[in-house]
């Protein structure tokens, strides 16, 4: 009957929708390289990749969390809580105050990374509950958790860096495989595996599910808060990694470490399609957004761009960014 | 003819083709139970309710209800708008828990904490507030929370697509199940909802007024589908204020008035008035009687109204829904609005509104060719509109009752101030108009029932004085008796001197109410005469017949 | 690398912590301007904005760029310290002002005041003030940052050494800022039993802040406050009576010295004589006011 | 008829709902009180009061656009950037770069104050254009406003502060009337007049409408652009405000004032029993959930507690304080 859609055009529109944050990717890339061909050094692109990497972890997880229409204000300070952790392992303790080890030689990296990623998760599986069971909003939830692991971050280091790790340890963030970073690769194996679980699972179509009506997904024997409260368990083990991955980078960690990330992050989530109403989205797009951002920050130093005008075109190119989006997805309506 | 036989032959439309040639939607109803070939000898009973009570804010809404549902059975669930019936089966599926009394499955007694026990228990639910996903697919929205996997532990979308396919092939076939639910009228997303509900392979289907959108020939379809899920031994709960439905699907009933079960038996030892009778607790005029007061100006001079060869810009999803729609519409008149799900009733209004862009074709208002860029122009200039969609487009919800009446500003401020005492008065004169039962106009909308709601959306309309009202399914939901007051008021607002265009899916109230009667097939206007004398059998020709 | 030879044109990163703190937005216009009278010097700026990970990533693309020549001021010692090393693997020759970074031995020099020996300086001017013992309240700057731990920490290595009658009544976090430091000030004074003889703040921002909220209390006088950074407002402060001193760590003076330093090298290969170029910070009192580097912008 | 609710007693958990955040106020300044007794001077609860009024103000600002859906990070931006207007104006110019008074004298505190509240407003109503005809979500809207404003701040006063403002400018920030500041008198002003905006106009209920469904609130002819662009004005009109109040309070203005009072606006409204789903709350709980900010802040600086443990502190009770305001709220269902 004629009141049927044609489903090849409909998804043709549909897909040019999907494709508005790569595209607009594109014509950022094509402009820097035009003002500036050095842009396009592998060298500058692998620079590129490795810096997006670590907040593009977190990115990923952020998806989940936008999809099921929350929000995670608390991942920055998780990044640092969880990498002062692993140093805290590596060093064997901290200097003057804390002594683990026997000898007082610090343990192996996959001891710290262990510890980064379960300070992490608890933590996320913390709020998650607070967020399911005490039907807090997301949004005050984790800015209360801002800033209380940023605090517990400030008194593990006591305010000051731990610093000095060992060749392994180090090789998570600054080690390659080939010309690529391992940062990137880490990178890369988050976002394929989330976006098998994303599009594959049963946990992954719950969690659009919980996104689009909770109260219907309620009715339909979803456990919404299981989701809920698995989703912050999930960022949480994001950030605890990339806690992990940044404190090896900067052979390094502090309390001020990741400072903005959680900005960073949802906008990377934002301008890669994910709709802040959940439901909608995937961790596709948000790859691309990280990598937007990513280019942007680059392409605007590469071409000296006085830092007060870096901040003013960033904030305005990141609005553009998310306009055209909605602009393309609202023609193919 | 009776509307009784009107609806009551639809189950017997089960046995004859999707679209058949119109008469066979009509023979009149057998007395007995439709869809049961052999009398009803029931199987053991599968769900029981005994005395359960129910509070909200400590107020009593379910008081003692008791009820059985045996294998086979088919029970309708009958009552006003805040008898408790809604509330009935949010008990049944663990939405609330009981205050008092008990639930037994299977003879044992058992607690639903969350509807994801009474689902595991195999007891599915279609509700009467449309609970579906809007931003996933047909397909996954029907197998939501159970979606097949395949034997990696991935989701099996192929099967998926497929069985929703065939979920959806008796009910709606034209319905493209990879289009988004958000992109479905109402009534199509009800379709989804029933055929959601039936992939379940439940024991116990519970349906809260599935039909409040439906028009006659896919409540044929569902009547057909309840006819075999009796047969197979899946035990019926239905809800409905159509009671001719009731006597066409059900075989035993129960009805509900203030919380408590004041009647029941077989619907075979009944008839309607007594039904209402009960419902009520006091006398109603039988239904869609009264005859369509005159009109003002029949025939003479310029009508209020004017469409000509309407049409909707060709859209990517659905195609083009409104095609040629022509009309015109006089000051006093009612004007009946009729076709099957998908004609293009909706869209044609919400064109007229403002609400959607027109295509090509033109309207105009007194004479004056018009098109609305916004509602508020629609509005400013004397036309008012209440929606199919009673929840997405009407309620605001965790708003008080006055509020949702107030929100179309129909008392003029003072001094830049809401005039809230002659809201307040206003509102008054409605509330006992139209019978609304609420705790008090401070209550929160949303803990209204949904026949409740619907009249407080009507009023907040018809408060605004509007030249032109176009009134989209104006009784979905309401009760015979508030029905009657519903009517009463349209007919009332016409003899003031007000154009109503009706849009509504339940014939016999177009037949009564109008003073012409329009029918549209897929986005045409397929007949335009006067309503005297025309026949339910007419109309379904005009509005399913291939010419 | 080969010197480029006398007058050869030279491009320069400059990446300070950040333009938040107007020390380095000091620091960094006189750099520049010392670049101009140097003739044929570019110089490119990238605000750190406190961000480690941002700094690297500015380092890279100047790498990238093939700058010259970079100065900067690590926002952290060890995490800049591979990005320095690749940098000057590069071919490109590196400064540090204001603060080293930890193990890269072919950094051109440091050109450094020491945060830690400046707070020493600033608690030594409180021991001078107040040879027998003083109540004192510490305001910090931004929780974990190194520049607020180095300075709350030079001025507790002085004035805890100086034995028990120096008492710290009161420590918190005005995160440089002066609206913070004049809130926790007022806060702080309302919970004190009895009015603090000293104020140490970690900058003048938050000194001039603490400043306003003793003023309001009517103690203006009765307390002596000890800023850091040596700004202008704080010089007219200090001359006016409000401050009883700050710390001048004469940013236009490193800014200078680390872009004359790296150009010489850059054109005709000269080091520097030692790569340590430490500038003393100093405490500026009312009298030793001449001293301050920016008392010209005072006026008299 | 049975299936009513007794209207007082409905009214009675309605009432307790709203009195919540009331409840854990008082809690909080009885603690406060017991361990340091101080904590309740007059001088200190002035101190609070003045303390609070800034944020204050743009809370207010931030409840209208909380109400209707939205969000407002680029306050604390705004606030920094309006502030540095007025300075210039005030000093007649920036020092070697700008001279905008023939005498080189400055302007008076009126157009000084006025430029803020100008650039304030228009900066508001440009996102408010950007939200509403770009479709471009408020989060990210504001978020790219929050960069591109400080971007203008830093330019403006090239990083550095601009101070010393004559008396007439001083007053609005540090005078007193009676015993009371200014600054709290001008919130109290604010907060009334917001008060009977949203209570008693048509504009006010139209904020609730499009707050509690948008699509509800077109179709009854409610003009929603409009109505969302005035609130981002109006927020816009408020940070500016306050920029003005802050700048002179200070005696100088600078591009790094306000920042994180995005956060602490937005709790202020959350705890204040606003919902960040709209259409319900009101500037009443706002003024609460300000004052319960800064009495957190006071007292525990008056308690000596350590920054870090503050931190820790602070997250935990703002969690606390909605967790009960929500836990009534279920009570009363
Ligand atoms: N969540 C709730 N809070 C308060 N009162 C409620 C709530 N849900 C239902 N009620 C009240 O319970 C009574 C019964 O409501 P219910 O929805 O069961 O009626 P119903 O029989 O389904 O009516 P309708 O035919 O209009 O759907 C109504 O008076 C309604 O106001
Ligand atoms: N075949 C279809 N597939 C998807 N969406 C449809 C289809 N038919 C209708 N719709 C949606 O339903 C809305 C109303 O459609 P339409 O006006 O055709 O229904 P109607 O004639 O009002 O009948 P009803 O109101 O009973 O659905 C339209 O806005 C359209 O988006
Ligand atoms: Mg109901
Ligand atoms: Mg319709």
């Amino acid at each position: 009957m004629s009141a049927t859609t044609p489903p090849d055009r409909a998804r043709l529109f549909a897909l040019l929708g999907r494709l508005a944050p790569l595209i607009f990717l594109l014509a950022l890339v094509i402009i820097f390289a035009s003002l500036q061909p050095r842009f396009l050094m592998p060298l500058n692109l692998f620079n590129i990749l490795r810096q997006v990497s670590i907040y593009g972890i977190i990115a990923v997880g952020m998806t989940f969390v936008i999809l099921i229409r929350g929000i995670d204000l608390s991942v920055g300070a998780l990044v640092a809580m969880s990498g002062l952790c692993a140093a805290v392992i590596a060093r064997g303790g901290i200097e003057g105050r804390l002594v683990l080890s026997a000898d007082g030689s610090g343990f192996s990296w996959q001891l710290a990374a262990l510890a980064a990623i379960l300070a992490g998760s608890a933590a996320g599986l913390l709020q998650g509950m607070a967020v399911a069971w005490l039907s807090v909003p997301a949004f005050v939830v984790t800015l209360g958790g801002m800033t209380v692991f940023r605090g517990l971050a400030l008194s593990i280091g006591n305010g000051g860096p731990i610093s000095g790790f060992d060749e392994a340890f180090g090789w998570w963030g600054r080690g390659m495989i080939g010309p690529v970073p391992v940062p990137v690769l880490i990178f890369a194996a988050v976002a394929a595996i989330a976006w098998v679980v994303l599009t594959q699972t049963r946990f992954g179509r719950a969690v659009y599910a919980v996104g689009s009506n909770p109260e219907a997904a309620r009715l339909s024997g979803i456990n919404v808060s299981g989701v809920t409260i698995a989703v912050y368990g999930l960022i949480g083990f994001c950030s605890g990694l990339g806690g992990f991955v940044l404190a090896s980078r900067l052979n390094s960690a502090e309390a001020v470490a990741g400072t903005g990330y959680e900005l960073t992050a949802i906008a990377a989530v934002v301008i890669g399609g994910t709709s802040l109403q959940g439901g909608t989205g995937g961790v596709g797009g948000t790859v691309i957004g990280a990598l937007l951002t990513g280019v942007l920050l680059n392409g605007l130093v590469i071409l000296n761009v006085s830092p007060y005008t870096q901040q003013v075109l960033v904030g305005l190119i990141i609005v553009a960014a998310v306009a055209f989006d909605h602009f393309i997805k609202r023609q193919s309506r | 003819m009776t509307s009784a036989s009107s609806l009551g032959g639809v189950a017997q439309a089960g046995a004859g083709p999707d679209n058949g040639p119109a008469h066979e939607f009509f023979v009149p109803a057998p007395h007995e139970p439709a869809g049961s070939a052999p009398a009803p000898a029931f199987g053991p009973v599968i769900l029981e309710a005994e005395g359960l009570v129910r509070r909200f804010f400590g107020v009593t809404v379910l008081d003692g209800v008791s009820l059985s549902l045996a294998a086979g059975e088919v029970r309708a669930l009958l009552g006003e708008n805040g008898a408790g019936k809604s509330t009935m089966i949010n008990l049944l599926s663990g939405v609330h828990q009981p205050d008092g009394g008990q639930l037994r499955l299977d003879g044992s007694p058992v607690r639903f904490a969350r509807p994801l026990d009474a689902d595991h228990a195999g007891i599915s639910v279609i509700r009467q507030e449309l609970s579906l996903f809007p931003d996933l697919s047909v397909a996954e929205a029907i197998f939501a929370g159970h979606l097949p996997l395949n034997r990696f532990g991935l989701v099996d979308w192929p099967r998926m697509r497929r069985a929703a396919s065939a979920a959806l092939s008796q009910l709606a076939p034209d319905i493209d199940i990879n289009a988004p639910v958000a992109s479905l009228s109402i009534a199509r997303q009800q379709m989804v909802e029933i055929a959601r509900a039936l992939t379940r392979k439940a024991r116990v289907v519970i349906m809260d007024e599935p039909t409040a959108s439906l028009s006659p020939n896919e409540v044929a379809h569902l009547g057909r589908i309840i006819a075999d899920l009796s047969r197979e031994g899946v035990a019926v709960l239905y809800v409905s204020h159509r009671l001719d439905e009731i006597r066409a699907f059900c075989q035993t009933y129960t009805v509900l008035r203030d919380g408590k079960a004041v009647a029941g038996g077989r619907v075979a030892d009944t008839d309607i008035p007594a039904l209402i009778r009960a419902m009520a607790g006091r006398e109603i005029a039988a239904a869609q009687k009264a005859p369509p007061a005159p009109v003002a100006d029949q025939g003479t001079g310029e009508p209020l109204l004017q469409i000509r060869h309407l049409a909707s810009p060709q859209g990517l999803r659905g195609g083009q829904r409104v095609k040629d729609v022509s009309f015109a519409l006089r000051q006093g008149e009612i004007l009946g609005l009729a076709g099957i799900v998908g004609a293009g009733r909706t869209e044609t209004a919400r064109m007229i509104f403002g609400l959607d862009p027109v295509g090509q074709g033109e309207i105009r208002l007194f004479g004056q060719p018009v098109r609305f860029a916004s509602p508020a122009a629609a509005i400013a200039a004397g036309i008012g509109y209440v929606p199919e969609d009673r929840k997405g487009l009407s309620l605001l919800p965790g708003r008080s009752v006055h509020e949702n009446f107030a929100l179309t500003g129909a008392v003029p401020a003072r001094f830049g101030r809401n005039d809230r005492r002659a809201e307040a008065r206003l509102l008054a004169g409605f509330w006992q108009k139209l019978g609304i039962r609420a705790a008090s106009p401070g209550a929160a909308i949303t803990t209204l029932s949904g026949g409740n709601q619907q009249k407080v959306i009507l009023a907040r309309w018809i408060a605004l004085k509007p030249k032109l009202l176009i009134i989209d399914e104006p009784t979905r939901g309401i009760d015979v008796g508030a029905k009657e007051d519903v009517h009463a008021l349209i007919r009332e607002i016409a003899a003031s001197g007000v154009a109503v265009l009706l849009i509504s899916s339940d014939l016999p109230e177009v037949m009564s109410l109008s003073h012409r009667i329009i029918t549209l097939r897929e986005g045409v206007t397929s007949s335009d005469q006067p309503a005297a004398g025309i026949t339910a059998e007419a109309l379904m020709t005009h509005m399913t017949r291939h010419a | 690398a080969e010197p480029k030879g006398k007058d050869a044109e030279v491009t320069i990163l400059v990446s300070p912590l950040t333009f938040a703190f107007p020390h380095f937005v000091f620091l960094t216009d006189e750099l520049k301007a010392e670049a101009e009278a140097l003739g044929g010097v570019t110089i490119n700026v990238a605000d750190g904005q406190l961000s480690a990970p941002k700094q690297i990533a500015d380092i890279e693309a100047a790498i990238v760029q093939g700058v010259d020549g970079i100065i900067l001021a690590p926002v952290e010692a060890d995490a800049l310290a591979p990005v320095v090393q690749q940098a000057i693997d590069a071919g490109i020759t590196v400064v540090t002002i204001d603060r080293p970074v930890n193990g890269v031995p072919d950094v051109l020099a440091n050109v450094s005041a020491d945060n830690f020996k400046g707070a020493e300086a600033q608690g030594e001017a409180v021991v001078r003030a107040f040879p027998d013992g003083a109540t004192i309240v510490n305001l910090q700057g931004i929780p974990g940052d190194k520049t607020a731990n180095d300075r709350s920490g030079g001025a507790h290595k002085v004035l805890d050494a100086a034995g028990g009658k120096y008492v710290f009544v009161a420590e918190q976090a005005g995160n440089f800022s002066r609206d913070k430091g004049l809130e926790v000030t007022e806060n702080i004074l309302t919970g004190l039993a009895e009015v603090p003889q000293v104020i140490i703040a970690g900058n003048d921002d938050m000194a001039l802040g603490a400043a306003q909220a003793v003023e309001a209390r009517g103690l203006a006088g009765k307390v002596a406050i000890y800023g850091y950074d040596g700004s202008e407002e704080a010089l007219k402060a200090v001359k006016s009576g409000t401050l009883a001193a700050t710390v001048d760590q004469f940013p236009g003076l490193q800014g200078r010295t680390a872009v004359k330093t790296l150009v010489d090298y850059v054109r005709e290969g000269t080091r520097p004589a030692s790569s340590e170029v430490l500038v003393a910070p100093v405490a500026i009192t009312a009298d030793t006011l001449d001293q301050a580097e920016r008392v010209g912008l005072i006026g008299e």
